[in-house]
């Protein structure tokens, strides 16, 4: 399928998506997130087979975390960036991993490092980090340099070398 | 007695010499193979001494017997090899069935002695080793009994003053597919590629050894210098004639040495079970064609 | 290939190289022998740093880049002071360095590069208590660039390669056919894109700022402008500048002459952007934008002799801090040299009027027309108000004084520039000019001169012919370069090393030629202007106008007597002392009578004598 | 006596236990861990631990301007670092819209492919290692050694490069060097006939590897493995040739493909793919243009990129390697995520495939399928 | 602790001796804990070669005479890093790769990755450079001989004695229990 046709047929079961097209091989869709595990099945019937990565955009300004599934299909050579927004304060969304299972490692990992919920995937153990208190790390009103400083210390320069 | 005592202590540290010498000069032969110089090839030695330099540590009283008992294992059985002209009991002669016998020793003490380390790579290593033991020992056995009957003697003395006489009259002419029925099973005691996977570092972590520090790492050192020598020994004396020069003696044992060097250069290892199989396949059949055409 | 093919007799192969000799490199013994004419490491291997200290300017470029924040600018003691640097260089921390290369090649003035050398190991000391063992041991690793590296050179970055912008952002101009017809302004200012894409080239070293008579916060404005935030960057501006509109057109620009950029490409257009942001933004919204903060009055009053610049500067910065000001202008209009020195097509009225529109917004009260001494008598100010600020200026031409100069036909460049002004602005019919026309001079107004009478022979006579004489050789001479060529482009001849000997004049006294001589050097042995000529080489130049363009005088003849005994004078100018005050109570003094003639330093100058007032006034 | 008694009687308490794969372990690549239980020699169970390499890229980039990025990055894949520099640059183009010259084009594909090959001897030594093949690791280790030579003079450092920009390259090529380039490869071409006579006709590694973790197409899609992996299961997907980015769609070149997808499909699948590389660095050496190597870029300290976000993916020696960028138009990215090319292949699959094999393949399949701990725990 | 022989070390003329073959015999842990790792291939095999030195990999650290942080250090990975050391016998010593160890490196804003590896354990000898090359890692190596011989490379011994202070830094960052940031209201 052209890129074209493939955008109809999501414009055609999901009206209220927006489309953004990138280049010829690359489009996003924007959708609600009670929409998303729909979209994406569609999206997984449709011939997009690999789910590539999962991220999270953390839009402090706007109080809302950006949720970015990416699909590639081998069969159409098209890369689809779903995307959808949830609240910042309570950000909780249905898990995936029953489409992929690879969705699994990669929520945990949006979990740990967004600290998103992800109702339907229960192995949350922390993977990456060690012993973490703090809040997620990859927060935007998270210092990385001022944590850095205030466990792990640094040189001061001598002011005359 | 005074006298048997020297002797043995010479056969001992002649056996742990000369197989720090051969490790040295193994290592220096298989780095030309892989294209590089490796270190002098009295490396061993400075790495032996380093070793007993350093703090060990022992998890119990019987890790401490089991790595002694088996260094004692080996060295004991270095007593019935004939070194060249050399032979500590000159009545015994070494007689080959006590050898395997004693053999097994060494790597039964090993066994314990890792094993009461509580380390699960140990243990899988030293059940590794053991069943590859239970392989090659197969084929030895065959070629063992070949050369008994052969010889109407089982010992070594006997049979290498039956190969006197030029090359032609060695064993490894006269039988040559016993002969390389006992070079592979060679490779499995000494424990080179392909079949290594007792110690296996990308598998288990150098198995046996896992646990071993300081002294005891540097026993089990010494235990596999005089192994080298012994066991390369014994196929000398088996097939190669033996000597009654000692130098001949232990030229012929590098040799062979490094010709298990060399081929554990180039291959693989088998996984243990494969390896198991293989001996059982390959040498065995090839002892006993021998044995075939022996008897026929 | 079949892959499937097993073969024993393939890996035996491999026991052929038994026989081969090994590939290893015994490194402490030998180098690897890679690459052509160099042992060891490759010829641009990216080792340890090395710093020419004496090419260095301490721009901090290398500090912004680096990604692991291990350069540190220090003040190193033992680098000598020199004008357009500071004395900081980079110290590395090589705990922290990553070996980019990053800083050799964003380096201003190529000092910075890298050398082949990479071996640095160090052994933590036994005797360190391990309490402190971190700072004990860093003197190990945070170092000085090593100078004898240089002779192991590594990466290093000409300018091909460097990641600066080098190229300045070209400027449109007026062709010279288009704008030697008319007194419009010739130069057209940046558009937007071309202003961010010209502010983008900013390293932000602040070398400039040094370099500025008033210290404007120019990588601050030049930031705003990048980041398209025009009324921050008026706000950063206006901290130091009051009259940026003129600055943004007729500066100086002493700190384009010390930009760092400049030391390998074009310097930044500082100029250029500064009247970008002044012009982007309309005179109604700079109340909004910059009167955050209400002024607090102070209950007194300051009267402000003279509206030039330095005294449009000073009433600025005192009306902010609360004071009452009244300026006297003897003019019709406020402004001064830049409202009668300065051609239009330099500096139009209208971007002038809106910097004084501003100030006068402010509550300054502007009395024109009233001539200090003539109108209203200078006691009574001095009487009347709390403080006077002199800023009266080099408002007398200066002339030649050779044989001949008084005669008709020879005029004052100060009186033909206002006359030139006025024709511009439609107030008079006609400048009177001739159609051979030659200026005396080399500075800027001697090329104001020069190309204003181009304009108007244009505009009357329809072809050009003016000549310039000037004192100083090409490479000396006080004006822009950018005059010289403009200038050039619109039909000046430039003549050059030449000193005017006298005036011929014809039988009806009019003018009909300057006979000139060679000058063999300008300057005497402590840079004073002393020039020395070669009476033999002479040549006759002919021309029907002469236009003495040498300099401008201050007129002290308004000030009384009592208060002129107090101050001290040297070479024409006020000397203040360590106070900033003149010595005469209640006079303050500021502008090219104290500091010379320049728009930048009077400004500067405006600033200086509104602290010092403050300063005593609110003792 | 008791000792040895327990030990007889180990057997049953150690019939099913867990077994700590690495950290530190010589067969594991990079610092990473499996947590395996164990019944007798099969797994049972698999429980990947990772994060011992986590260095918090994603979070490190928002916190630099988008040029210092350029020195950060290599370091997510070290093995093949080039890539990293390439994706990033490629991304902030697409997102300014910059025209890259042709012959920056040519060269980063030269330094693409050389990269490549890199991790391809790495792989072969890897295999050499985890069989106990040493002579294989000695061999490509030190082979390897002489693109980095070629590196060094290009780039002026060995590993980290960073000499692919936004824009173009950072050099041009010096004098020689493609000379130089020329005689290694041919010398490489030499050697692959001999490391075909070393490993793969090796009767014993063919033997290793024969039906190691076979992985089928439907699986491959599914889990996102990707690269030579899942063209050693017959699908003919090539991300230089579909989405060509570089010079690649001006070079002509064969995807190779396999069918069997297991170990040794892999392996041969890596040998062949080495082989096109050589070919690719050949043809572009001769097509090499003349030109300017980088368009005119900002100052790197005043570098802005405009709103928007790209997915990027580039064509590894271990699958795809993508990163997924947002910029809000500021100097610095706002966001940057990591797609590690062996991320779904070292924690996800192998929690499937490897339950059911024997201990001592675990090491031997982590080499065929090239999982790269450092670009999944960035 | 795993640390059990706590005897005085022999005297120093003894200790001399031994100190010449311990530098000829360095037994390295084959441990890659960073990046560093990668340069770490080249100089075993073939074409630079630290078996002339009488250097190996070794499998295990019980088995190791030499530690080497090869780069930056995870928190994760320094847990490790201290068992590991603690599992290797006397004596033993440490080198630290790269810039990462003594100050950070290029991770020195990272939330992840320590900054001074002199705080959690003794370190005998830095090598820089990002990452250092082989001649480099060979030239460190050499200098680590010379000063074992010296007998001047006895970072264990300085653990041994400061082992409270050592521990105390490492639970500090192993062990935490509340945020390091305090929540701004």
């Amino acid at each position: 399928m052209e890129q074209r046709e493939i955008i109809l047929k999501i414009k055609e079961n999901f009206s209220k998506s927006e489309v953004k097209v990138f280049d010829e091989k690359q489009f996003s869709v924007f959708a609600d997130k009670d929409d998303i595990v729909r979209i994406l099945s569609f999206m997984q019937m449709i011939g997009f087979q690999q789910l590539a990565i999962i991220s999270a955009v953390d839009w402090i300004d706007e109080k809302k975390f950006e949720l970015v599934y990416n699909l590639f299909s081998y069969t159409h050579i098209q890369q689809v960036l779903v995307k959808t927004k949830i609240e910042r304060d309570n950000p909780k969304i249905q898990s995936v991993m029953n489409l992929w299972e690879v969705a699994q490692m990669y929520e945990r990992d949006v979990h740990e490092f967004f600290g998103i919920e992800f109702s339907g995937n229960d192995d949350m153990r922390p993977l990456i980090l060690h012993n973490w208190k703090d809040k997620p790390p990859m927060r935007k009103d998270f210092d990385s340099l001022k944590y850095s400083n205030e466990i792990y210390g640094t040189f001061k320069k001598s002011e005359e070398v | 007695m005074v006298n048997i005592m020297l002797r043995f202590l010479f056969a001992a540290f002649t056996s742990i010499i000369m197989g720090l010498l051969f490790m040295g000069i193994g290592r220096k032969f298989i780095a030309r193979i892989r294209r590089h110089y490796a270190g002098p090839f009295y490396q061993s030695f400075i790495d032996v001494i380093k070793l007993f330099s350093k703090k060990s540590i022992s998890h119990n009283w019987i890790m401490d017997f089991g790595v002694m008992m088996g260094f004692a294992g080996i060295i004991a059985t270095i007593i019935f090899m004939p070194i060249g002209p050399f032979n500590v009991f000159s009545q015994m002669q070494g007689n080959i069935i006590i050898i395997i016998y004693f053999m097994t020793i060494g790597y039964l003490g090993m066994a314990m002695g890792v094993a009461a380390s509580g380390n699960p790579n140990a243990t899988i290593g030293i059940a590794r080793a053991l069943t590859l033991m239970l392989g090659y020992e197969i084929p030895f056995v065959l070629t063992v009994i070949l050369l008994v009957f052969a010889n109407n003697s089982s010992l070594l003395q006997v049979m290498v003053v039956n190969q006197q006489g030029g090359f032609m009259e060695w064993n490894a002419i006269r039988y040559p597919f016993a002969f390389l029925a006992a070079l592979i099973a060679l490779q499995g005691m000494l424990g080179e590629q392909p079949f290594d996977a007792m110690i296996a570092p990308s598998e288990i972590a150098s198995g046996p050894m896992v646990e071993l520090s300081g002294k005891f790492l540097g026993f089990g050192f010494l235990q596999h210098a005089a192994q080298i020598f012994l066991e390369t020994g014994i196929i000398v004396n088996m097939f190669l004639g033996g000597s009654q020069n000692f130098f001949i003696f232990f030229a012929k044992q590098l040799a062979l040495y490094l010709l298990t060097v060399a081929v554990s250069g180039i291959f693989p290892r088998y996984r243990f079970e494969d390896a198991v199989k293989f001996f059982w396949m390959a040498p065995t059949a090839l002892a006993a064609i021998q044995l075939i055409i022996f008897i026929i | 290939m079949n892959y499937k093919k097993k073969s024993l007799l393939g890996p035996l192969s491999s026991l052929k190289y038994l026989f081969h000799d090994p590939i290893t490199v015994r490194y402490p013994k030998e180098q690897k022998k890679t690459y052509p004419e160099h042992e060891g490491c490759s010829p641009q291997y990216r080792g340890q740093h090395t710093n020419d200290l004496e090419k260095c300017v301490g721009c901090g470029s290398c500090m912004d880049i680096c990604p692991t924040g291990a350069i540190e600018m220090v003040e190193f003691n033992d680098v000598k002071d020199k004008p357009g640097a500071t004395r900081k260089r980079p110290v590395i921390d090589y705990g922290r360095c990553c070996f980019c290369g990053f800083c050799v090649d964003v380096c201003t003035s190529s000092s910075l590069s890298m050398s082949r050398e990479y071996i640095h190991t160090f052994i933590t000391p036994l005797n360190a208590d391990s309490r402190d063992a971190g700072d004990l041991i860093s003197n190990d690793f945070v170092r000085r660039p090593d100078l004898s590296l240089t002779e192991n050179p590594g990466w290093n970055t000409p300018d091909e390669w460097s990641w600066l912008s080098l190229d300045r952002m070209v400027m449109g101009v007026m062709e010279p056919k288009e704008r030697k017809t008319s007194f419009v302004e010739m130069v057209r200012g940046y558009s937007k894109e071309e202003a961010v894409r010209e502010a983008q080239r900013c390293v932000a070293c602040g070398l400039c700022k040094e370099a500025c008579p008033i210290h404007m916060d120019i990588p601050e404005y030049i930031d705003a402008i990048w980041k398209d935030d025009i009324e921050e960057s008026v706000k950063q501006i206006y901290k130091t500048n009051p009259l940026p509109e003129v600055c943004g057109r007729v500066c100086t620009h002493k700190c384009e002459t010390a930009c760092s950029i400049g030391l390998r490409g074009d310097p930044l257009a500082i100029r250029w952007l500064k009247r970008y942001a002044v012009d982007s933004l309309p005179l109604e919204k700079y109340k909004s934008v910059l009167l955050n903060n209400a002024i607090k009055p102070v209950n007194k009053r300051v009267a402000v002799i003279g509206g030039g610049p330095a005294g449009l500067s000073a009433a600025f910065f005192l009306s902010l801090m609360g004071y009452k000001i009244t300026i006297f202008e003897a003019d019709e209009k406020v402004g001064g040299i830049m409202r009668y020195g300065i051609p239009a097509y330099r500096l139009p009225d209208s971007a002038l009027d809106k910097d004084i529109d501003f100030i006068k917004s402010l509550g300054v009260e502007i009395k024109t027309n009233t001539r200090v001494g003539k109108e209203i008598e200078f006691n009574k100010i001095k009487s009347e108000y709390d403080a006077v600020i002199l800023s009266t200026g080099f408002n007398l031409g200066r002339s030649t004084r050779i044989p001949g100069s008084q005669s008709k036909g020879v005029v004052q460049a100060l009186d033909f520039l206002s006359d030139t002004r006025d024709f511009a602005a439609k107030k008079i019919k006609e400048v009177e000019i001739t159609e051979k026309i030659l200026v005396i001079g080399g500075g800027n107004v001697a090329f104001d001169c020069s190309r204003s009478a181009a304009r108007l022979q244009m505009m009357k006579f329809g072809k050009v012919n003016v000549t310039q004489i000037c004192l100083e050789t090409l490479d000396i001479i006080p004006a822009d370069k950018a005059e010289v060529d403009e200038s050039a482009e619109e039909g000046v001849v430039l003549i050059c090393g030449r000193g005017p000997k006298q005036v011929m004049i014809d039988e009806n006294g009019k003018v009909k030629g300057l006979d000139h001589m060679k000058c063999n050097s300008v300057f005497d042995e402590n840079m004073n202007f002393n020039p020395k000529f070669n009476e033999e080489d002479k040549a006759i130049c002919e021309a029907t106008m002469i236009i003495e363009a040498i300099g401008q005088a201050p007129d002290y003849s308004y000030i009384s007597d009592d208060v002129k005994s107090k101050m001290k004078f040297e070479r024409g100018k006020i000397v203040l002392d360590k106070n900033n005050e003149t010595g005469a109570e209640k006079i303050y003094a500021a502008g090219d009578i104290v500091k010379g003639p320049d728009i930048v330093n009077a400004i500067a100058d405006g600033l200086r004598s509104a602290i010092a007032l403050d300063k005593k006034l609110n003792k | 006596m008791s000792e040895i008694l327990t030990f007889m009687g180990m057997e049953d308490q150690y019939k099913k236990y867990e077994l700590f794969f690495g950290p530190n372990h010589p067969g594991m690549h990079g610092n990473f861990s499996y947590i395996i239980t164990v019944e007798g020699h099969t797994i049972k169970k698999i429980d990947p631990d990772a994060g011992l390499l986590h260095r918090g890229f994603e979070k490190l980039v928002e916190q630099r301007l988008w040029m210092q990025n350029i020195s950060l990055i290599p370091r997510i894949c070290v093995p093949e670092p080039d890539i990293n520099e390439a994706i990033y640059s490629i991304a902030v183009e697409k997102l300014m819209g910059v025209e890259v010259p042709e012959r920056a084009q040519y060269i980063r594909t030269i330094i693409l492919e050389m990269a490549r090959i890199g991790a391809f001897l790495f792989g072969f030594g890897g295999i050499g290692g985890a069989t106990g093949l040493y002579t294989a690791s000695y061999w490509t280790f030190a082979d390897r050694d002489y693109l980095l030579d070629l590196f060094e003079w290009l780039t002026g450092a060995r590993i980290y490069h960073m000499f692919i920009l936004p824009g173009g390259v950072r050099r041009d090529i010096p004098n020689g060097w493609l000379e130089k380039l020329s005689e290694t490869v041919d010398y490489l071409q030499k050697r692959l006939y001999e490391y075909d006579r070393l490993i793969y006709n090796n009767p014993l590694i063919v033997k290793r590897l024969e039906n190691l973790g076979p992985v089928t197409q439907e699986d491959a899609m599914k889990y996102g493995i990707t690269g030579p992996n899942i063209r050693a299961t017959g699908i003919k997907y090539d991300t230089r040739k579909a989405v060509p980015y570089a010079a690649y769609d001006k070079i002509d070149f064969e995807v190779p493909v396999q069918t069997a997808g297991d170990g040794l499909a892999r392996a041969v699948q890596k040998r062949e793919e080495f082989q096109v590389s050589l070919d690719i660095i050949k043809k572009a050496i001769q097509q090499m243009p003349e030109g300017s190597v980088r368009a005119k870029m900002p100052n790197p300290l005043k570098f802005r990129v405009p709103k928007g976000d790209v997915y990027v993916k580039l064509e590894t020696a271990h699958g795809e390697h993508a990163y997924y960028i947002v910029s809000n138009g500021s100097d610095k990215p706002y966001r940057m995520a990591v797609r590690g090319g062996s991320f779904t292949a070292g924690l996800v699959y192998a929690q499937k495939a490897l339950v059911g094999m024997r201990i001592e393949d675990v090491a031997l399949w982590m080499a065929t399928m090239d999982i790269c701990p450092p670009d999944f725990d960035r | 602790m795993l640390l059990t022989s706590t005897n005085e070390i022999k005297d120093n003329g003894m200790e001399r001796i031994l100190n010449f073959f311990r530098k000829k015999s360095l037994w390295m842990l084959h441990y890659c804990t960073g990046c560093g790792a990668v340069e770490l291939p080249p100089t075993m095999t073939s074409r630079w070669d630290m078996e002339r030195f009488g250097m190996g990999p070794m499998a295990t650290p019980r088995q190791a005479d030499l530690l080497l942080i090869t780069g930056y250090l995870s928190v994760k990975s320094l847990k490790r890093v201290i068992y590991t050391y603690e599992q290797m016998q006397e004596p033993k010593w440490v080198i630290a790769f790269g810039s990462c160890p003594i100050n950070g490196g290029i991770y020195y804003d990272s939330y992840s990755v320590i900054n001074r590896l002199a705080l959690y354990m003794p370190v005998d000898l830095s090598i820089e450079g990002c990452m250092p090359r082989p001649e480099a890692i060979i030239d460190g190596f050499t200098k680590l001989m010379k000063a074992i011989e010296k007998g001047e490379a006895v970072g264990y011994k300085k653990y041994r004695e400061n082992y409270e202070w050592y521990k105390a830094n490492q639970r500090n960052v192993l062990e935490r229990t509340s945020a390091v940031l305090k929540e701004e209201a």
